[in-house]
């Protein structure tokens, strides 16, 4: 089976100020019919670069773009079988809601019946039958934002990409979107192409994550992995919060400020290890089991109503966040001042280059 | 006092119309109806034969003036357009300066570049002497004194009002909802026709308010660069309250002029939403 | 001790089209010197005119707004010793950040050498010293933010008014913002009222929270307390994810489908039960304990990194989340499909007027 | 081809302006030291005491017109200030439909609104008469051919442009800047002329820009309104180009002004920064 999606070497060019200036320095991709693949990486990384160029809107300097296995490195964006779902939606100001919506399937001389019947159906599906008749202006964010889903999905593309579209709700519309939008990928079986700088919700909705840094892919791989195994400490960093212990690692043991964190299988040498807040527990006596511990001093605590947030501050001043689930009424273990144990499974320390 | 409020804030606004706007209309309509002579003076007798009269007597100058009017207004937007567009769409980081290039021109005298013209264009002048004296152009072929001088002048001295306008409503259209229309199949022809022309269509109608009425009202273009054949009714009207002094048949055609356009402007506004065309104008 | 700021049966009105619209309908609050006080609640619910009726701004139909007990109801903006940050910082585009902020100390004819000093300790607090002569719009949103606190604070006002002063940063940003902002109030120790519609931000940062909803507060007290034990359906759903379980409650048992829901000190008669989704145990087998237990069958499983979210749909149709911390690798206790017993602790069972 | 793209990018723009402005422009710096009458015909002798004998001559009504031209931007300032001001700010919802009532008087024709003024105000007219009768007004009292009267139709003719740019730079100062500034301290005046003053000063340039130069090479008014003490240099350029024939000293006369203008014109906006002087007559 080929793949919905390939970037081959791909590297974007422009020539700002008289100088180039690489914004995509080389990617490649393949990503799967009917995945949800999300382009993840700060602003400025390429992602949306990347993006435009699998929709047509740039031409790679270097480098192919293949839709199912054809090459459109060169074809028009018109002429490509895929749909884009734009940042601020880009919906035509001067149309109503069902003109916004059977614009493409016009354009491409469908028969009115059809047109009217796809229009309606995918109206229902998006919610907003009974809004026909409605100017973009008129609505709430979240409502365009499901005009300019309709609009794209309707179609019927072989691929869906979608830049940060989510990006201008608040936040329980956002959260309400990504449930939407996934339970939308999974009905109509499309490919989805999903550019956000979004940790969270890459996580929540993607099979597949690629990361992107200055123009490159970090770490392409599942949600899990990506969180789990970052490969860089730019990926640890950039998905959720990371704590970052240095030292010396001797074997499998490294020492810090007055306790031991194990590294099972870590190269011997200067070594960035780092382990996830939440796989840490906090206690005021010192484990016996054969796991990393740490001793330190809480130096807030922050309630945030499903977990509570520790900073404990090491002797050798590096700051330690610990997330506590708030399980129950007498969760917090520790208050501001206390001196703690912090212990965790010698699997959850990861030593990446520093 | 808080309910004399609404009334208050009407008052300044009731009285610019008043002074700047009803106050010369009622007295032109007044005139207009009057009968006599500069010596003897003037009497109001509701002689509605002046307008009957003189519309009679300048139909042809009424008509030519419109029909120039609307040529002149047509080919500044065949012109600006275009225009605007390269500015608002290529122009860039420089779209300002660019902008201060189209206008420089219009910043010297209307007069006066107007004239420079006449001159550069004449007969036996810079441009056509030469081109005569090679064989280029035949003895008798002249520039002005033409209709097309005219309209050339009139175009010439109000494009900047009309590329202003479509600039600003062009610049205003979302390049995005151009993406997402190729991206939506349409070929970059039919994006521009579905999208983009809709969308500039309050500036270009802006643009028309603004050059169509003094187009047609003009009288320097008519004056200076064109000919008997080329007399508007801005050029009858002058003649006849600057050198006839028979205000009376001034006033009919000034006032039947000017409530043409004003009935024009009004149905036009009307037909577009007022809130457009002036959102387009005033931005 | 007088408290900072108190408004005393606050009510605003406005005329919109002829129509008389409250959108303050009658708001008493008391808040404490050096007390970082949120006013939480979605858009339209009168916590922006309330604060900008502290400020100044707005002059409330009824009631009476006192600072430091002294009423100030008809006092104007500049006569009052309150400072405000605005939404989108508001910062004088034609000044330089060295004139943006002198601007107080300027107007109230403080001595040039007075100012040159403040000025100086402000935007070192800020962290901006060397960019004194940047223009507003050469910054980042962040910069601008910090430039928009230090012209506030750099007046030692009584009270800082903050108007979602966060909401145009992006994610990692208002993270590191929020934290800088609870550390600048804590060194400055002067009273921070914060307007925000983000209730993660007011649970992070607050001593106290005012909850409010269509012009009135709904609750009033500290982030656990508004967090545990919701005063409302409206609080308990604005307020993090909560789920709802209704029914008729019996000798302080409540039957739901299936199972049994322990809410003790419960009136009885028809109720909504909330229960928070972390409080709630997911297991194969049902629990022996005097516990509220559920059975359902797990719909979903969204890994979200730091946790899981379950959801569980029970035999008549509702709908359960579930969070599981992530602790380890192997939290998932339940895959999709899965028939599971949900349990949770009686206490942790809230019953509200439905 | 692609090296070449910068200037094929440059072409249009530089055709535009040479056919505009720089051929007039060196056309009538040309003529300007020619000498000749129009029976004999012209030749150029490069007579450059064209310009300083018609300077010499002409002195009183160059500086007139720069006075005329200054005093009358002034006051349209002065007026179009608090308009743009009121619509900007307390205009509302129906900010557009005040700034229509405020433009609509400039849609009639500018020389018939002017006439009609000249009647109006009359010495034996219509508002002057009854007043003179009822013994308000001296006898001998007159408005017409006065200064005031023409910087008063100067005035009136180009406020719409000195209104439209400052009204635009006055609605993009955010209200909340305002709000900023009176929360520290500064009292309403002192918000005024901190934050709304400055910010709105591109609109008062770009109006300065669009006013001060058509108002001192204007002639209409001078003609219409104003007697023989009141004569600017558009008056006599225009005399001289169209009843005296007297082509050289008329493109003297006209070069020194257009080029007095466009050097003040660069030093202004230079002075402001092009960018921000355009980004408000723009938008």
């Amino acid at each position: 089976m080929t793949s919905a999606i390939d970037l081959d070497e791909v590297i974007k060019e422009y020539v700002s100020h008289g100088e180039v200036v690489q914004a995509v320095k080389g990617v490649s991709l393949s990503i799967a019919e009917g995945e949800f693949f999300s382009l993840l990486g700060p602003s400025g990384c390429g992602k949306t670069t990347t993006m435009r160029m699998i929709a047509g809107f740039e031409d790679p300097t270097r480098g192919k773009v293949r839709l199912h296995g054809q090459d459109v490195t060169n074809v028009p964006p018109n002429k490509r079988d895929v749909n884009m779902v734009f940042q601020s939606y880009a919906l035509f100001p001067h149309m109503n809601v069902w003109d916004n919506v059977a614009f493409g399937l016009k354009q491409k001389k469908t028969p009115d019946a059809e047109i009217k019947r796809r229009v309606g159906e995918m109206l229902d599906i998006v919610d907003l039958t009974g809004r026909e008749k409605r100017r973009p202006r008129e609505m709430s964010g979240g409502q365009q934002q499901r005009v300019a889903l309709a609009r794209a999905l309707v179609n019927n593309p072989r691929a869906l990409l979608l830049d940060e579209p989510l990006g201008a709700l608040d936040l329980k519309l956002r959260q309400a979107m990504q449930i939407e939008l996934k339970r939308i990928q999974r009905e109509v079986g499309i490919t989805f192409v999903y550019v956000t700088h979004d940790q969270s919700e890459a996580l929540t909705m993607s099979d597949r994550i690629a990361v992107m840094n200055d123009g490159l892919v970090e770490q392409l791989a599942g949600p899990r992995e990506i969180y789990e195994q970052p490969a860089s400490a730019f990926v640890a960093g950039f998905i959720g919060t990371s704590n970052l212990l240095a030292g010396t690692l001797a074997g499998g043991v490294l020492k810090v400020a007055g306790g031991r964190v194990l590294v099972p299988g870590g190269q011997d040498g200067e070594v960035n290890v780092t382990v996830r807040p939440e796989k840490i527990t906090i206690d005021v006596d010192e484990p016996t089991q054969n796991v990393s511990a740490v001793p330190g001093t809480v130096a807030e605590v922050v309630y945030l109503g499903t977990y509570n947030s520790y900073a404990v501050r090491l002797s050798d001043g590096t700051e330690v966040t610990v997330f506590q689930q708030n399980a129950n009424d007498a969760t917090i273990t520790a208050e501001r001042g206390d001196a703690v144990w912090l212990s965790w499974q010698p699997q959850h320390s990861y030593a990446i280059g520093s | 006092m808080k309910r004399l409020t609404p009334y208050l804030l009407i008052l300044p606004g009731g009285l610019w119309l008043a002074i700047f706007l009803v106050v010369p209309m009622v007295f032109m309509a007044s005139v207009s109806t009057q009968e006599g002579n500069v010596v003897d003076g003037f009497a109001q007798t509701f002689n509605f034969a002046n307008y009957t009269n003189t519309l009679a007597l300048f139909q042809t100058q009424f008509l030519r003036s419109v029909g120039y009017g609307l040529a002149g207004t047509l080919i500044a937007i065949a012109l600006a357009y275009p225009i605007a567009y390269w500015i608002a769409f290529r122009g860039g980081a420089r779209k300002s300066t660019y902008l201060l290039l189209v206008l420089l021109p219009f910043f010297v005298s209307f007069v006066l570049r107007t004239v420079s013209w006449k001159f550069l264009l004449a007969d036996e002048g810079i441009v056509l002497a030469p081109l005569k004296s090679l064989g280029v152009l035949p003895e008798d072929f002249h520039v002005l004194q033409t209709t097309v001088a005219v309209v050339g002048g009139l175009v010439y001295n109000y494009l900047p009002f009309m590329i202003l306008p479509i600039y600003v409503a062009l610049e205003r259209v979302d390049p995005r909802s151009v993406e997402a229309a190729q991206d939506l199949y349409a070929t970059r022809s039919a994006a521009f026709r579905k999208i983009v022309l809709p969308l500039s269509l309050p500036g270009v109608f802006a643009g028309v308010l603004m050059t169509f009425v003094p187009m047609t009202a003009d009288y320097v273009n008519a004056g200076i660069l064109g000919g008997p054949q080329n007399t508007m009714i801005g050029n009858i009207i002058q003649t006849k309250y600057l050198i006839n002094n028979d205000y009376p048949s001034a006033a009919a055609l000034s006032f039947t002029l000017m409530a043409a356009m004003l009935v024009g402007i009004f149905a036009y506004a009307k037909a577009l939403g007022t809130e457009n065309v002036l959102e387009a104008a005033a931005r």
